[in-house]
């Protein structure tokens, strides 16, 4: 299998997906030439009517994505940085996601949005964040967030093909990672936990970019016989339930790891899911490690201060299996 | 340009089906029989009326709140638009929508809309995928003198100006957006002047002329349809009623216009006008007009029976439809 | 003591401080007839420099705000329906929430953001939301829910003086809830919990519209001898977490009722809490009775079938206690 | 309109600080000595520079992710400027900002930002809050060709037009957001005309000649503060260097402009410009104009020393400043 980036891969869903359906396009800010690589090419072989850049107006081309899919196409919607979601938030929120339950089902909402998201050295407050908690709590999207190549390609392949909006986040710091992926037809089905280490002594739920970071933890801590499952959801909406709940039913404890804030975060919500549905099976307090609750801010230091990472992963694994 | 008489009887017909559907609801709301807030465009009639006859049944629009005109005028079943304001599961959204909420894809009705100016980029969009799927089908966005102040107004009209879609933006031009006069929140008298920041045609229309409205739209319709891209029509009118109906409730003795000026707009009721221009053209007889009134009144109560006789959703039916599971 | 509206507490709560301060301002969609009564009359109070009618343009004039503030004003601006925030969500997220601590503390923004929110009827997805879940995760906003006509002004009163951005959600369907309030200077602070009932066997946390209701639950269930604690935390941030947590170690149980949905909502937040730092305390799961997450339906039946009630809160009171 | 020698030589100290200052952040970017995006104005120096010559120091800027010309130029110290973009807890924002977001209030520096198109309404309402406060402080708003595709620019734009605020817009056109060449994105050649979609005036100004942009911002600027209302001005001009700097790493060999487009404009090059009017006019002695840059020179290696030698902020201080417990 060929080794290749979580960018490449990002490329490899897209050309894919293009070439299968004609009625699949692909539209954002600099899209053309494919600002972090992830679209490079693709102008070359699919042409500037299914290759768009679009002026600096997210609320107007996300908007225009919507009405694009409800004419019967299939847009792969790019917003460079998931921040930038937010000056587009009533067209995701109140347009994308309702539209097809207010009509009574008769809309279709065939659309992939990408953005690059997390903190990924001095990008600053306006340029680093975890946007997905802000879209938990609206009904009718998809929530995706690839922790590697293998799934970004699989997982991304599956979004674009999927009849509901789906936001596909991209952690800026992964980009140059590299596994191997299938090339070709490969599909990760939204909806499906990965275990992506067993262990016995403690759950790890982590999202994104934590992934990597608990699968080092979770190798340290081995050596101290802290046996450590980690389980990355790989989509918080659908969210497999079933796979969390079934690992803290063997575990009993329960560490959730996210970039994203504490108060309101998707940490939270996993969390308030398995302090409720789990909770039986719990021996230990429901522990988050997340981002603090400031802005991200600029300055090295200050950014490693504000970010969750492998210590305080560590540091919360130690606190719940009391060693 | 010449204009049938079959489009002729058809404008007319249309007109009268908003004004008495309209009237309707707006007493149903009055009576409190129907729930939600309901937002009607009696005195508008004939920008709808217009606009939609120059589309055919392919072309799309997408609408505002106060959409029941555009509904009814792009073919939209007074029953199931009036089930559907009932709340009835008959109604065209399974009563998950409402009144300002209706939507028929299978006439190319994208839908109504609660978000002021959220209409005008899904038209874009809707133009756009015409393009990429390669039909020649064009899209209108009907919006308000208020909406024409939102970002997605600007948004929408420069990227359909870049791309050349095949859109056509017509604003409503009612004097106000709810409560304030638009004088006071707008920077320009006339709309359509915004067409030059993005070097589009954009012409003021005599919103309460249906032929004059028809004829601007087909020129914009055709113009879209040869890939010219988008023009921007305002069309100037004013609404008979309140921004909402029961307005009162709330208002109180505050008001925002006054009396003279609304009594002043009815007599350039686009009904009238309309059968003026029959009599003195001689093109149509009152008998014909007559007949078309007693038409849509049956329709109209056959609609209001419907809606009345038909059931309430399940409330086991609030989960449905929130997501497409194909 | 004067029994006023939970509007006309609104108004007093305005006028008083504008009358305080002359650099209290006014601004917002038809704030100058007062759409919903809450600003009627101002105008004729404090004329039209102060009292201003916007086009409606949210990010525009949210932003407006945001520049107001940062020139030494203080700005009360209305967004009619939570809802429409969307249209304004990064000049609230990303500027009025960031700027302060991006600038090394140089900004400081005293702006009162309000709206109403909530169904109330027949509104329908995009007029029925209960958008403050998602301004949780926005380190740098303060976010107040008042449930009565009392908070309702002192809880505004506060906001309109804090020297931070401050979101006051107004629940529609309170607009008309009438009680005692105290004419002239009434302040309540932010972060400072009211418990509304004491009791022994459960904890129940309410927030907003869901304050009267539990309240009429625990008032049943009293006949019963299930004594509930309603806890009313009036502001979601800052969140008086002490006050929860002492009622959940003396009552081992507890509820959480929001209007809000219950994937990524303010209740799933709430529990986080509990499920960590009252782990300790809890003998049973931490239940959540929210809103089904769909959009807010129309037509009533399925509205009400949406739409946290009594109904269900005293089934999770029930399910938590054992009766 | 005389311009004063003093002016004058302000106007050229501010060039040329802003080139050094510019140069010298590239360079420390690509040896990977300051982190994050920085993103410089190398060959725009007049539009920041004409402007804020026109402007007291009451009056207020909002600035954008290209910011650094328009600091210097309202007054920020090339210090505190380098110790934000080095991180350092001596920077303008203790280090919590960097190269996108530095500010300095007690300048009226509202702040550079990272959201396009963002600072538009921020200075509109930085106008409102002086109107509101009784004070006859301007502020500008600088924001690019790509920006006045947002729709906060057609929101602050109306706003400002109908509450007459003392503002005055400034678009620094230089053909490009990111690598997408403004024409193949924006329904206009000229930002400027989107001013006749708010009834205010727009002008073109030669956005390399600074005193062309003086003149222009003068007169934009006293209207403000008679409280006639904005203005839009649209400096052409170009920008000599990348996006980011480092743009390269990721655009590979995609190249989206010609090198003979770029040695074009670098003849029109607005320092040089002005030596040269110097020179013809006889105003100022190619001494004067030494002089000053040797003081800069010399001011700039200060700034970056001090830079260097200051302190990273503590971990700690990363809870700081959230909120204003005042
Ligand atoms: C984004 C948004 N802001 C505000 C509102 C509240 N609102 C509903 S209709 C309306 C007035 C719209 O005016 P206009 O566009 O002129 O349409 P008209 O009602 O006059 O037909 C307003 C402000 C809304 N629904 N959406
Ligand atoms: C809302 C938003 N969208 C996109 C971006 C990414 N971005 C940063 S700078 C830029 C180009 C801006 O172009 P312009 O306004 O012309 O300014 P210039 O860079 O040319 O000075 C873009 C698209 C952003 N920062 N914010
Ligand atoms: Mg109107
Ligand atoms: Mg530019």
């Amino acid at each position: 299998m060929p080794q290749i980036s979580f960018i490449q891969a990002i490329n490899q869903a897209i050309a894919e997906e293009m070439e299968r359906d004609p009625l699949t396009f692909l539209m954002g800010e600099d899209v053309v030439l494919g600002a972090f690589g992830a679209t490079k090419g693709l102008i070359d072989k699919f042409g500037a009517k299914r290759v768009r850049n679009t002026p600096i107006s997210e609320a107007g081309f996300v908007g225009a994505a919507v009405g694009a899919a409800m004419a019967g196409t299939r847009p792969i919607c790019e917003v460079e940085f998931a921040s930038f979601f937010y000056c587009a938030f009533d067209q995701i929120c109140n347009q994308a996601a309702k539209l097809r339950y207010m009509s009574g089902g008769q809309a279709t909402m065939p659309i992939t949005f990408r953005a690059v998201f997390g903190a990924m050295g001095g990008a600053a407050a306006q340029h680093s964040e975890t946007v997905y908690a802000q879209f938990l709590s609206v009904p009718g999207l998809k929530l995706v967030i690839p922790s590697g190549p293998s799934d970004m390609k699989g997982l991304l392949k599956s979004a674009i093909r999927d009849n509901n909006p789906v936001i596909v986040f991209e952690h800026g710091a992964l980009g140059w990672s590299r596994e191997d992926v299938p090339a070709g037809e490969h599909l990760v089905p939204l909806g499906k936990a990965a275990v992506k280490r067993p262990g016995d002594n403690v759950t790890v739920v982590a999202i994104g970019a934590m992934v990597p970071k608990a699968m080092s933890v979770a190798e340290k801590l081995e050596k101290e016989k802290i046996s450590v499952e980690v389980i990355d959801p790989r989509t918080l909406i659908p969210l497999d339930e079933d796979a969390i709940l079934a690992s803290v039913e063997k575990t009993n404890r329960i560490v959730i790891a996210d970039e994203g804030h504490l108060r309101g975060g998707a940490a939270a919500d996993l969390a308030a899911i398995v302090a409720d549905k789990g909770f039986d099976f719990l021996d230990a307090p429901v522990r988050r490690v997340t981002s603090l609750d400031v802005p991200i801010p600029f300055s090295p230091p200050l950014e490693k201060a504000a970010i969750a990472d492998e210590a305080r992963i560590e540091a919360a694994i130690r606190a719940v299996v009391g060693r | 340009m010449d204009i049938s008489k079959d489009k002729l009887l058809e404008m007319y017909r249309t007109m009268q089906k908003i004004r008495l559907f309209e009237s309707k609801a707006r007493d149903l709301a009055m009576a409190a029989e129907i729930p939600g807030f309901v937002h009607v465009s009696i005195g508008e009639e004939a920008s709808a009326t217009g606009v939609c006859a120059a589309l055919r049944k392919t072309d799309r629009i997408t609408s505002n709140h106060r959409g029941h005109g555009h509904l009814i005028a792009k073919g939209g079943r007074l029953d199931r638009m009036m089930a559907e304001i009932f709340g009835k599961r008959t109604g065209y959204c399974k009563g998950k929508g409402g009144s300002m909420h209706i939507v028929d894809y299978s006439l190319g009705i994208l839908g109504a809309n609660g978000i002021v100016g959220a209409g005008l980029p899904i038209a874009t969009g809707s133009a756009l995928g015409a393009v990429i799927a390669g039909k020649d089908d064009v899209t209108v966005a009907f919006f308000g003198d208020g909406a024409s102040n939102e970002g997605t107004f600007h948004e929408s009209l420069n990227l359909a100006a870049v791309w050349k879609l095949p859109v056509v933006f017509v604003c409503e031009n009612n004097g106000f957006g709810e409560f304030t006069p638009m004088a006071t929140v707008t920077s320009v008298k006339d709309i359509a002047v915004r067409a030059k920041a993005y070097d589009i045609p954009g012409h003021i229309v005599d919103g309460n002329d249906v032929l004059e409205v028809f004829r601007f739209t087909s020129e914009a319709v055709a113009r879209a349809r040869a890939g010219e891209g988008p023009t921007l029509l305002e069309c100037k009118t004013y609404r008979w009623e309140g921004h909402v109906v029961g307005e009162q409730a709330f208002l109180g003795d505050g008001s925002y216009r006054e009396k003279s000026e609304v009594e002043e707009w009815k007599r350039k009721c686009p009904l009238i006008r309309f059968e003026k221009w029959c009599a003195e053209s001689g093109k149509i007889s009152s008998a014909e007009l007559k007949k078309i009134i007693a038409d849509t009144e049956k329709e109209l109560a056959d609609a209001v029976e419907f809606a009345r006789s038909s059931e309430l959703p399940a409330p086991s039916e609030v989960t449905d439809d929130v997501y497409n599971n194909t």
